[in-house]
């Protein structure tokens, strides 16, 4: 299906924000064929990981990859490479926050110390990796594992904010601000749970090209497509309803290094 | 006592097991009952525990009807008639104490049984049952580890040990060679007149029948076709019960004991 | 009356030592276990807990039949794969079934490494065994192929050694005794002696690898288990509840059919 | 020769027209699901740089993750042995009620088999995603999973064995006046017993094997790391767990061979 | 002709097997070998076709010392010497027609046999055979359809496709009751004279041995005790094969063919 260029694939990773991504992104799909004049399929992966060894592989030409997804996915290959990213709330960065109960008493960073940690996931950038990197630098924790008295990785955003406001943890970090996508099942999860602190900013989800498979004239081509979709109502819509997306702008390799300082400061090597 | 009143049986894929059985049997006889195969002895036997129903007619057993018995009743009856198979029917892989203490589960409550507890009378009996059959010195070895009589001496042992008014026998010798079936035959003779405790038995073979019964009853296809002292059985009783004249194998050859 | 008490159960002393060693180690073993397992019992007596059960099951049982299409598309996928792979597993099981049987190949040497390697095959779950397909040759189903390829390599190839070990070997004896040569007797002797029963071990094989590709996809190896994740991970539990009900379906009915083909084969 | 046109071949035409129907079936669904799912020789061939790549990748194993993983594996060995003792406690009274041979009423038996045979029909780790979801990540929802699958497992094997089992003790314990679970205490346990623990120790086996699995969907165990490091693609790490599991496993199996030899 | 100068074979474990034989059987020959058990009956006729090599001495078979030959020549040999066994030995899922043709293996190429290819003739000859010993009418259906007698009829017919110079029977019909015994042996005895083939067979029953053999050699720990005409055994041959007086179980009955 792919190498040749008749037909472009497209890879996602599942997002929370999506209950039905398989089939959100099949307008968009649609769109991008007209555009191009070639045929253009999603395909969702698993996850990130799946993605990456996918664009890798020469399976996926064009990947919604996250931040650390995409870092790493450079690191394991060369063919892969960012050429947009997303806009949400007309900005192409976001931040990670903390969040602790409302009545917990904790104040500052320090006051971590000793407290269980609920986080979605150790590869999440906002969940994991840059809280931990913050952590590490500013209160000069050397190993943050034992510096709190419980780590839980949740298994998603949600999961940690739940785990704190039911007292399973005494603090979360999530995006910000995750406390929206649960307000519907828990109305008073704004009321009962505060926000902390916040992280540096971290670059937003990418769309990545695989560079064996693509020529510069299609990539540029999918640029200059996918940049018109800013002006186009019913597009953002599309692009909305597959990852909360309100605008897309382009992005350069390096936007990421902060990334690859992030988890190299944490001991994370690849290979 | 034990008398049947018109009592047939049909199973329930229509074959006739009993017709119409009209019998006395009185406190402490040896009964021994010979026929066919497919006769009926094994469903007479079985049916004066009620491991079978007869479908039609009254069975009394000390004068109350067995076949008007609830399950709580039955279990009563079954403490009161031991049973003796001609598998020996022991769990291989219990001890032979295990076996013959289990003779005791009628009169024991369900969670001492479960938890093993017997009271000390009831561990003597049962060792002392072992001995009247000669094998108290297997007591804690594993039943698949004794020879066939001696596990057929360990089912008497059990039954023994289970204080029975009656005991029926299905066969007790048919898989053993007949030296030791003579002595499992003695065995039950012995019990029969030291405890007085009334024996039928069913058996393959004529002649061994007539030696160690006080009465035979002869069956053929589901009927009574003879019943009287064993001195009474001729040539013609023989041709009654097997339609044919007697033939060499349907004696066991001479008697030898250990 | 006076009691004769059966005598006291004699027991060796080394059989006495040996069973109280084998109570502590039981007892030892399960403190450990239930002392340092960390179950987070807060969470699992939670009003969440509750909570997601009033949401979860009665989702799971009213299954989305709006995704009965795409879901019986990926079944349809994961019993390709279950098909190849099997089908694979089963003939290349076949030199390593000769070589583990002690009865026709007489190298020792030969022999135990190819026992070795089955057994160490099979030490690996499935799971592992295609997250190193993945890897290698990407997401896809051919990754849960070789994964199930190799899996069934390790069970086959012992089944199939213990069939021929298990063969006539008079018969071996009697082709010799005509003059046939070493491959005639594998033909004449041999192989139909073993055939029904390495046909029925490759069915029975096909109906438990039919159940290990459907979860193959949880890690991106292709087939129905890559809706498993996506639908859990979004929430849609009446979809997982569609997947449940294709599968319990599909893989009875395989079973029956497996078994019922087994049953005429031998 | 009279009898020369008597005789074709080596068997009879019909047998070998149904041997040829046979082999081509089987052989023409193999190209067509080979094709449809790109499993083919040629795929194969292609993708050999990513074996090379991924064999280089592994090794050589980082050792000194080893201290890390010990902690996981220990969790993984415990969940599968409460999983195995529940299910082997649980699944008493269910092989009791599905043999045959002491409840020949099928309104009793039929349906309890009948639900064992679907749970046994759910992968593990299936029932952990939902499990996950209903109790959150951590080691329950795992436990709950193996549970559940080797419920259904040891029921269908422990029913099988009663119903092969001596029926005789049993007529000989009700003869002697012994009620439904006295029967079953004295008459079918001992005779099933050996079974049933060996049985218990296969079970515990396919259990290790499992939850190594399930913390790849928050279940609990040395899966977690497993797929953390995978989400690193740091194969070196990966290469060190999958050897401590295969030794792990291969001791465990080995163990509970030895035992189970000994038991029957 | 088959020639045995000083033989003797010696087991790996040290178990004497045969002891300086020497014999001579001639072309067309029916010898019957008698002896007790672990007499070294079957090595005897297993070192003839080669299952087992005789460890001195030298073994003719028309002229050429077959304990010098190499596996083609020994292929070659056994192609000549057809084999009967006690458990007929057939491939039991295989038909009838496979387990007969697989006597031509010796003379079809690898190839040619892997693909069932046999010539018009050949196949021709098997079913011929199957006609020989009556049981052409099974030729497909699977060995283990049949009975022991038709077995071994079938593995007789195995050997006469092989169209052998020598046919060689270790206990035919120890798996078989009396009247299929003799019926088996009528065949053997049959081949032999039809197509002069010369055939050595061990068997257990020393009358049956009289009935059939033209010359019957008995053996006793490994050598030869007694060689010579039927005519000739007498109750001191017994005594000299045996070590003790003839018994009523030494002989398998009377005669009562099909
Ligand atoms: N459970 C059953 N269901 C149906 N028919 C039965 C059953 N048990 C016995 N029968 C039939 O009832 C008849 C009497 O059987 P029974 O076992 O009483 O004979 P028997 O005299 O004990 O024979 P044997 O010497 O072979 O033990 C036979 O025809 C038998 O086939
Ligand atoms: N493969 C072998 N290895 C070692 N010893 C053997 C072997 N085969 C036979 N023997 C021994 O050689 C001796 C002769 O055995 P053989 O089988 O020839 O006796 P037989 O006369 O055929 O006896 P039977 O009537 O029991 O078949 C016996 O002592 C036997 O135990
Ligand atoms: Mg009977
Ligand atoms: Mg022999």
């Amino acid at each position: 299906a792919c190498g040749d260029e008749e037909e472009i694939i497209m890879g996602f990773v599942p997002s929370q924000d999506s209950a039905n991504i398989a089939d959100t992104v099949e307008p968009l799909a649609e769109r991008l064929s007209e555009e191009l004049g070639v045929k253009v399929t999603g395909q969702v992966m698993t996850n990130y990981s799946a993605l990456v060894e996918a664009m890798g592989n020469d399976q996926v030409d064009i990947g919604f990859l996250p931040p650390f997804g995409y870092a790493l996915a450079t690191d394991r290959y060369d063919n892969v490479e960012v050429v947009l990213a997303s806009v949400r709330h007309g900005s192409t960065t976001y931040q990670a926050q903390y969040v602790v109960r409302a009545d917990s008493g904790i104040e500052t960073f320090a006051d971590l110390e000793g407290k269980a940690w609920a986080f979605p996931d150790l590869s999440s950038a906002s969940g994991y990796l840059f809280p931990a990197a913050q952590l590490m630098n500013e209160l000069g924790v050397e190993d943050v594992d034992s510096w709190v008295s419980d780590m839980i990785q949740a298994g998603s955003h949600d999961n940690a904010l739940m785990e704190v406001l039911e007292g399973g943890a005494d603090f979360a970090t999530t995006f910000d601000d995750a406390r929206d996508s649960i307000a519907g099942d828990y109305p008073e999860v704004y009321d009962e749970l505060v926000i902390l602190g916040y992280t540096d900013d971290i670059p937003n989800d990418t769309i990545s090209v695989n560079t064996n498979t693509l020529s510069s004239e299609l990539i540029e081509q999918l640029v200059a497509v996918f940049m018109s979709f800013n002006d186009d109502e019913e597009m953002i819509t599309i692009m909305d309803e597959v990852y909360n997306w309100t605008g897309i702008a382009e992005a350069q390799d390096s936007t990421y290094d902060v990334v690859r300082m992030t988890y190299e400061s944490l001991g994370i090597e690849v290979e | 006592m034990i008398e049947f009143k018109n009592v047939s049986l049909v199973y329930p894929n229509g074959t006739q097991g009993l017709k119409n059985i009209n019998l006395k049997i009185n406190d402490g006889e040896f009964v021994v009952v010979v026929g066919l195969s497919g006769a009926g002895k094994s469903t007479l036997i079985r049916s004066m525990n009620r491991l079978v129903t007869p479908t039609d007619g009254e069975l009394f057993i000390d004068d109350e009807n067995i076949l008007a018995y609830n399950s709580r009743n039955l279990r009563k009856l079954r403490t009161e008639v031991g049973m003796i198979f001609q598998n020996y029917n022991l769990v291989k892989r219990s001890t032979v104490m295990k076996n013959v203490i289990s003779g005791r589960l009628g009169y024991t409550g369900t969670l001492k049984s479960l938890l093993g507890i017997f009271s000390k009378e009831e561990l003597s009996l049962a060792y002392q049952s072992l001995e009247r059959v000669n094998i108290a010195e297997k007591v804690y070895q594993r039943a698949d580890q004794l020879s066939g009589g001696q596990q057929q001496r360990v089912a008497i042992a059990r039954v023994l040990t289970q204080q029975p008014k009656v005991v029926l026998a299905d066969e007790p010798v048919a898989s053993l060679d007949p030296p030791t079936s003579h002595q499992v035959m003695t065995y039950l003779r012995k019990i029969n007149k030291e405890d007085n405790i009334t024996t039928v038995v069913n058996l393959h073979f004529i002649d061994m029948a007539m030696e160690y019964a006080d009465r035979i009853i002869g069956m053929r296809a589901g009927e009574v076709v003879f019943d009287g002292p064993a001195s009474e059985v001729s040539e013609s009783t023989f041709e009654e019960i097997y339609g044919r004249k007697i033939r060499e194998d349907d004696l066991v050859g001479g008697q030898d004991d250990e | 009356m006076e009691l004769t008490m059966p005598p006291k159960k004699k027991r060796s002393k080394s059989k006495v030592i040996r069973n109280i060693l084998i109570a502590i180690a039981l007892i030892a073993l399960y403190l450990w276990t239930f002392l340092t397992i960390e179950i987070r019992w807060e969470r699992v007596f939670s009003e969440r807990t509750i909570d997601n059960f009033t949401r979860v099951i009665p989702q799971l049982f009213s299954p989305d039949w709006s995704a009965f299409g795409k879901v019986m598309g990926l079944m349809w996928e994961t019993l390709q794969m279950a098909y190849t792979g099997t089908l694979l597993a089963a003939i290349l099981a076949i030199p390593f079934g000769f070589f583990a049987a002690s009865n026709v190949t007489k190298s020792k040497v030969l022999n135990t490494l190819s026992k070795g390697a089955l057994d160490a095959i099979r030490a690996f779950p499935e799971l592992v065994l295609a997250l190193m397909f993945v890897a290698a040759i990407g997401p896809r189903p051919f990754a849960g192929v070789l994964a199930i390829a190799i899996g069934s390599i390790g069970m086959l190839g012992k089944l199939y050694s213990e069939v021929i070990e298990s063969i006539d070997m008079n018969v071996v004896e009697a082709l010799e005794a005509n003059g046939a040569n070493k491959i005639q007797v594998l033909y004449y002797g041999i192989i139909p002696q073993i055939i029904p029963e390495f046909l029925s071990y490759a069915i029975y094989r096909f109906e438990i690898d039919v159940r290990a590709s459907t979860i193959l996809g949880i890690i991106g190896a292709g087939g129905i288990g890559t809706l498993v994740t996506i639908a859990t991970q979004n929430r849609n539990w009446d979809e997982v509840g569609m997947i449940l009900l294709v599968i319990i379906v599909v893989v009875t009915v395989i079973d029956y059919l497996s078994a019922a083909i087994r049953k005429r084969i031998v | 020769m009279s009898s020369q046109t008597e005789v074709r071949g080596l068997t009879s035409s019909k047998a070998k027209t149904r041997t040829t129907i046979i082999l081509v079936a089987i052989v023409g669904i193999y190209m067509y699901t080979s094709w449809a799912t790109n499993s083919s020789i040629i795929d194969l061939i292609n993708g050999w740089g990513g074996f090379v790549r991924i064999a280089t990748d592994l090794f050589p194993p980082n050792f000194s993750y080893i201290p890390q993983v010990w902690e996981k594996l220990a969790e993984t060995i415990q969940m599968a042995i409460i999983a195995t003792t529940m299910a082997a406690i649980v699944s008493i009274p269910i092989f009791l009620l599905s043999a045959a041979n002491l409840y020949p009423n099928a309104w009793v038996h039929m349906p309890v088999r009948f639900v064992m045979n679907i749970l046994r029909t759910i992968p593990d780790i299936l029932l952990a995603v939902i499990f996950v979801g209903i109790f959150g990540v951590g080691v329950f929802p795992g436990i709950m999973a193996l549970f559940i699958f080797s419920l259904g497992l040891l029921a269908k094997l422990m029913y099988e064995t009663i119903e092969s089992i001596d029926m005789n003790p049993l007529d000989a314990i009700r003869a002697s006046g012994g009620n439904t679970i006295q029967v079953i205490w004295y008459a079918v346990l001992p005779q099933v017993l050996p079974q049933f623990v060996s049985f218990s120790l296969y079970v515990f086996e396919v259990n290790v094997r499992a939850s190594v699995v399930l913390g790849f969907v928050g279940a609990g165990g040395i899966g977690l790391l497993l797929q953390q490091q995978v989400s690193f693609f740091n194969y070196p790490r990966v290469m060190t767990i999958i050897i401590i599991i295969f030794i792990a496993v291969v001791v465990i199996d080995y163990i509970s061979n030895k035992i189970r030899e000994r038991l029957v």
